[in-house]
């Protein structure tokens, strides 16, 4: 698997290419925040995600080679994205998915941990009928 | 024999000589020996915390120890068997010895991280032991919160412990990438890399894929109890169940990381003692890298009856059946290759053999629990513990002990007596099954798990299984005594004794401290019984 | 430490070649980084789950965190990440003057984000947005915002320990450089201390919109 | 052994109980089937092609056979996906709760179960139910994680602290069955154990309007004693001198006593009052303060009623 020393001579690129991608990751960093100070809803997390994988992009395929190296570590870093992205949404496959039979389910007793309350930590009891459950299926 | 002692003075074991050159050894094969000697020693104490749980659960009430002793003894059975025995044992110290010898290297590609890996798991053992004399924790191995986060058991420093350990654990799985990546000799493609090469391989995705998440959860649940940081904790606001989550998104794969190599072993000696060219060898191959990475998806089968949303449950659970298949295959792979053969009952055959029933026990138990409705019944009970054990100890156990048998004169360059090891083989076979097999039939009838007492109606089957696991553990005695007999009275052993085809006997038993003296060249691939004439030396 | 190989004072034993020792530690320190992306992964998911259960919380938590500081740090840190990588191109040009002062630009920047950083949790410390049962700040509008804190003060303390750490390995980098160890021919580990140094500033990438720019 | 069960599964009590003893005896045979033929053709090879003396040293060189491997990919995959329906189905059955079930409130606390019903009435590790009626129990802890597991009825749901679980049953034949805690919860997780009394609609009806019992007919001694048992108290205080989680009850009753701040106190009817219903108040020296309280578990009547019990242990 000895690779020859041609092979991996040094690969320089060009100084103009490097502070171009600075120049930007600062444009995109701007860009980002003027777009947080406008308001559309579930999008605005959207639009945020999609610039920081941009900038993360251009980081990776430029500050870190991935674009001239072997394609190897470019399956590494792919792998190590895809396994955290199964993290995320297997775990939320559960986490909000729990209403599907009973709204009841999904949502803790008391929304606030007990550190909020001016009375005590103690236990909590919940008058039996003041808690219906939704059993709408 | 003058001449025989010369070559164990010339080896890797006398050469260069003094404690120091152990303790600061770059050499993989020293360090996989000293790894042996962590882990052996890691056996031995969990199963002496097993044998008093069996012989407190000989009949019901309390016999030799109170409820609190019996769940810090469960707990430290199991942490001490999971973190420093199963997941290290096999790759960290059979692995570390042979890899570099299979793949025709020098050493492995990083020895000072390798050597650093070791020390790492000796200080993370210390946090790991030190909780013995602080009060141990007695969370169980799983650590649920919230119950971790009340107990005023020592969790912490049990849980550190596992944290350090899980670097180690890192610091082996890039390691051993890297080689098989980058250090094969010339003429080593994949495809003619030795099937427990594939297993190791497979082993080390998981654990740099799995083991950071591991890290991550146990510095949740010590900042949960020192912050109250409101993640893990109910009362602080946080969700019990996404601890399962974090918890199972690593121990589920562990469970691989403790399987795969096993399998790669028991490849490896069903293909040398049948004298035959293994039977698929790219399914099994395949197989290994198929289950490593869909046992990413499965984990939420641990947690059916945990309230998690039935879609999740759907979802984990037909991702478990899938995950059994590969299983599946590799079993029918090995029983086919033994077809045509010339097969020869040596020890390590025996084990594998042993290992063969035993795993597919454990497997077949293994759908029960991944039927979702089946499951809510077994769930907790000892059902999963004797399934678990099954695979664990019954598969990866037997896999551990044949690979060591049948590399030992390798290591050492000495045989071990055949009758002990063969009685030990059917003492550990027999104890196992009486231990275990029982406590399928506990669980199907209703006795939950890590019960300190129990009703009178389980107490029969409880009494025969503990009378299974004396005979266990007196297998696992003899063992230890013809092993380190063998280790000074011994007969020498040749290059070659299994008449193998993997590079690893083409060197001297045991190995000069550099494994080759020239970097080899592979012309044949490991299992070609039909084409080379191999013979025992 | 073999005859054979004295023409190579940096090849190890068990290498064939420089090449393959170099492509080695390259395959071991992306196998590194990504332990690194599952490390932090734990609290995206830690952050992803609370956020989608406390929408609310975590926007009026998030107006408690200066997005001035916050993008002057971004700015930072993608500079110190343009200057490492550039002072790697000097080393491969073999300019090891410039290779060690672009180094120096590095290593000030990251210091620079540590006191920015530092002046942003004292002001958090001071107000009482702590972490956990330690929070006290009643300002905040919704469930539990002491989690919202909790994460915070996670992530961006486990992203502040790479940054101490990453100071560390480059100033031992920069020494290195000054002493004339490295040079075109062999620069393999100033070459993983930027790899390193770049993972760093992508966490930040996604960090600063996470918890700064909540729409 | 029981005369309706089976070597592996007790007697199914539930309408849900032969769904699942069906697929688990289905996957059991076919796990006998496959076992004994991956056993049986491994046995027939060891034999068959044992090593001889002075054989060929070289052996077939088949590694391959696409129809074989094929079958062992397939049929394996037919049978998994069948058990995963079959398994998936009855799951949804359990998870869905008929719409005119009786509803329970079902807390459980280190170490005991509690019940509440819709009619006031409350009990202790007894679960009372009518037969043949769909039961929905709304699960949930007080502490730490439990969960709720009657084998009988092939029922299991942890029980979460400060969150809702829900699942339900309908059992066959009155009796009474075990009921345990199947998630590790600490000391006594063992003896988190009470029943399920399945009784026929009247009786169901007679014992809720009766309350959990008010003890009529029987002195308050007696009454004192059953409730020492069914409220569980026996589970942590002996009375028998030993002490267990808590300290015994016996002859402490107007005795003086060391408490864990150092203060020395006349045990009396005070005192016990104060104890059930904050227990964390004073708490006995050696002693952890881990009590749960009893305030709204337990009537006045049914208060005066232990304290003259313990006042008889003497």
């Amino acid at each position: 698997m000895s690779a020859s020393k041609a092979e991996h001579a040094n690969h320089v690129l060009p100084l103009r290419l490097y502070l171009a991608v600075g120049a930007v990751l600062i444009v995109l960093t701007f860009v980002t925040v003027a777009i947080s100070f406008i308001h559309f809803g579930g999008w605005n997390l959207v639009v945020a995600l999609l610039i920081a994988s941009v900038k993360a992009t251009l980081v990776a395929l430029f500050f870190m080679h991935l674009k001239y190296d072997s394609k190897l570590y470019l399956i590494v870093f792919l792998g190590a994205i895809l396994f955290l992205a199964i993290f995320i949404v297997f775990t939320m496959f559960d986490t909000m998915e729990r209403d599907q039979i009973y709204q009841i389910e999904a949502k803790p007793i008391r929304e606030n941990a007990a550190m909020y309350d001016d009375s005590s930590r103690g236990m909590h009891s919940v008058p039996h009928d003041s808690i219906q459950p939704d059993s709408s299926q | 024999m003058s001449s025989t002692d010369s070559a164990l003075d010339l080896s890797f074991l006398r050469h260069p000589k003094g404690l120091k050159s152990w303790l600061l050894t770059l050499d993989h094969k020293r360090i996989g020996v000293l790894y042996l000697v962590g882990i052996t020693t890691a056996a031995f104490l969990g199963g002496f915390f097993a044998m008093l749980i069996r012989l407190e659960l000989f009949r019901p009430g309390p016999d030799i120890m109170g409820p609190d002793t019996y769940n810090q003894m469960f707990t430290l059975h199991g942490a001490i068997m999971i973190f420093l025995f199963i997941i290290p044992g096999i790759p960290a110290a059979l692995g570390n010895f042979v890899l570099p010898l299979m793949l025709g290297a020098k050493d492995v590609a990083f020895p000072r991280l390798n050597l650093a890996s070791w020390y790492i798991y000796v200080i993370g053992a210390c946090f790991a032991l030190y909780s013995l004399i602080s009060g141990a924790a007695d969370t169980g191995w799983t650590f649920y919160t919230p119950y971790s986060t009340q107990t005023n058991t020592s969790v912490i420093s049990m849980t550190l412990g596992a944290f350090i350990l899980g670097f180690s654990s890192i610091f082996t799985g890039i390691n051993f990438i890297v080689t098989i990546h980058r250090l094969r000799a010339p003429g080593q493609t994949w495809f003619k890399l030795p099937l427990f090469v594939w297993g190791l391989y497979a082993t080390a995705i998981i654990q740099v894929l799995a083991t950071p998440v591991l890290g991550i959860t146990l510095a949740l649940l010590m900042l949960e109890r020192l912050f109250g940081i409101g993640i893990f904790d109910p009362a602080m606001g946080g969700d019990p169940v996404l601890f399962q989550h974090f918890f199972w998104f690593y121990s589920h794969p562990a469970v691989y990381i403790m399987i795969l190599p096993g399998m790669g072993i028991i490849s490896e000696l069903i293909s040398v003692f049948s004298h035959k060219k293994i039977f698929g060898y790219k399914a099994i191959a395949y197989s290994s890298l198929g289950i490593a990475l869909v046992s990413f998806l499965v984990w939420g089968h641990h947690m059916f009856t945990s309230g998690q949303s039935e879609i999740a449950a759907m979802i984990f659970s037909f991702l478990t059946f899938l995950v059994g298949i590969p299983s599946g295959i590799k079993v029918f792979n090995w029983v086919m290759t033994m077809y045509k053969g010339s097969i020869s009952l040596d020890t390590p055959m025996l084990y594998a053999l042993s290992f063969l029933v035993l795993f597919t026990i454990g497997g077949l138990t293994g759908i029960f629990l991944g039927a979702l409705s089946v499951d809510i019944h077994l769930h907790d009970t000892y059902f999963v513990v004797a399934h678990f054990h099954y695979v664990m100890m019954g598969g990866t156990v037997m896999a551990f002990i044949a690979g060591l048998h049948y590399w030992w004169p390798k290591m050492f360059g000495r045989k071990y007596s055949v009758f002990w090891s063969k009685l030990a083989c059917a003492l550990i076979f027999i104890g196992f099954n009486a231990t275990f097999f029982v406590q399928f039939i506990l669980g199907t009838r209703g006795m939950p798990g890590r019960y300190f007492d129990y009703r009178d109606q389980f107490q029969q089957l409880h009494a025969f299984s503990t009378v299974g696991s004396w005979i266990l553990g007196l297998g696992f005695i003899v063992m230890l005594a013809y092993l380190i007999h063998s280790l000074y009275r011994g007969k020498r052993s040749g290059p070659n004794p299994w008449g193998a085809l993997t590079l690893e006997w083409t060197t001297p038993s045991p190995p000069p401290p550099y494994n080759f003296a020239e970097t080899p060249k592979i012309i044949h691939g490991p299992y070609d019984y039909d084409k080379i004439d191999v013979q025992r030396d | 430490m073999s005859e054979s190989h004295t023409d190579n004072t940096h090849l190890a034993h068990h290498f064939s070649d420089a090449g393959q020792q170099r492509e080695s530690a390259k395959l071991g320190m992306w196998l590194f980084l990504l332990t690194e992306i599952l490390l932090f992964g734990g609290l995206f998911v830690a952050y992803s789950i609370y956020r989608t259960w406390n929408p609310d919380m975590f926007h009026n938590a998030h107006l408690f965190l200066d997005v001035k500081l916050g993008t002057l740090n971004t700015i930072v840190l993608i500079s110190s990440s343009l200057t490492v990588a550039l002072a790697i191109r000097s080393l491969q040009l073999n300019d090891k003057k410039n290779a060690a002062r672009l180094l120096t630009i590095t290593i000030v920047l990251a210091l620079v984000f540590l006191v920015v950083k530092y002046f942003e949790y004292s002001h958090k410390i001071h107000l009482g947005q702590l972490p956990g049962k330690y929070y006290t700040f009643q300002g905040v509008e919704g469930t539990n915002p002491h989690v919202f804190f909790s994460i915070y003060f996670m992530m961006t303390g486990l992203h502040g320990l790479h940054v101490i750490g990453g100071i560390g390995y480059l100033s031992w980098m920069l020494r290195n450089t000054i002493k004339g160890k490295y040079s075109s021919d062999y620069y393999t580990p100033v070459e993983m201390g930027g790899l390193y140094w770049h993972l760093v500033d992508l966490i930040w990438i996604f960090l600063f919109p996470l918890f700064y720019l909540i729409g | 052994m029981d005369t309706t069960g089976t070597i592996f599964m007790p007697p199914g009590q539930s309408t849900i109980s032969g769904e699942v003893d069906s697929l688990f005896y289905f996957i059991l045979y076919m796990s006998i089937f496959f076992f004994v033929l991956i056993v049986a053709a491994t046995a027939f090879f060891i034999y068959r092609y044992r090593r001889r003396e002075g054989a060929a040293e070289m052996t077939s060189g088949v590694s391959h056979n696409t129809a074989l491997e094929v079958a062992w990919t397939v049929i394996p995959l037919i049978l998994i996906l069948i058990i995963f329906g079959w398994g998936f189905k009855s799951y949804m059955k359990m998870h869905i709760v008929p719409k005119d079930a009786i509803e329970v409130k079902v807390t459980g606390q280190k170490w005991f179960w509690s019940f509440d019903y819709a009619e006031g009435a409350t009990s202790v590790n007894e679960l009372v139910v009518p037969v043949d009626k769909p039961i929905k129990l709304l699960l949930s802890s007080r502490d730490v994680i439990h969960s709720f597991f009657v084998p009988s009825f092939r029922i299991k749901m942890d029980v979460l602290p400060n969150r809702y679980t829900i699942t339900w049953f309908e059992a066959k034949n009155v009796g009474v069955y075990d009921l345990y805690c199947a998630e590790y919860c600490g000391r006594s997780h063992s003896e988190m154990i009470g029943t399920v009394k399945v009784v026929s609609d009247r009786d169901f009806a007679e014992w809720l309007d009766a309350g959990s019992g008010s003890g009529e007919g029987s002195t308050p001694i007696e009454f004192g004693e059953q409730l020492y048992k069914s409220k569980a108290c026996y589970t942590c205080h002996s009375t028998d001198g030993m002490p267990k989680i808590g300290p015994s009850f016996k002859a402490i009753f107007g005795h003086e006593t060391e408490m864990a701040d150092g203060k020395k106190i006349v045990v009396d009817e005070n005192y016990v009052r104060e104890s059930i219903l904050e227990p964390q108040a004073k708490v006995v020296k050696g002693f952890q303060p881990i009590m749960p309280t009893y305030q709204g578990l337990l009537k006045d009547k049914q208060i005066d009623a232990l304290i003259a019990y313990i006042k008889s242990l003497k």
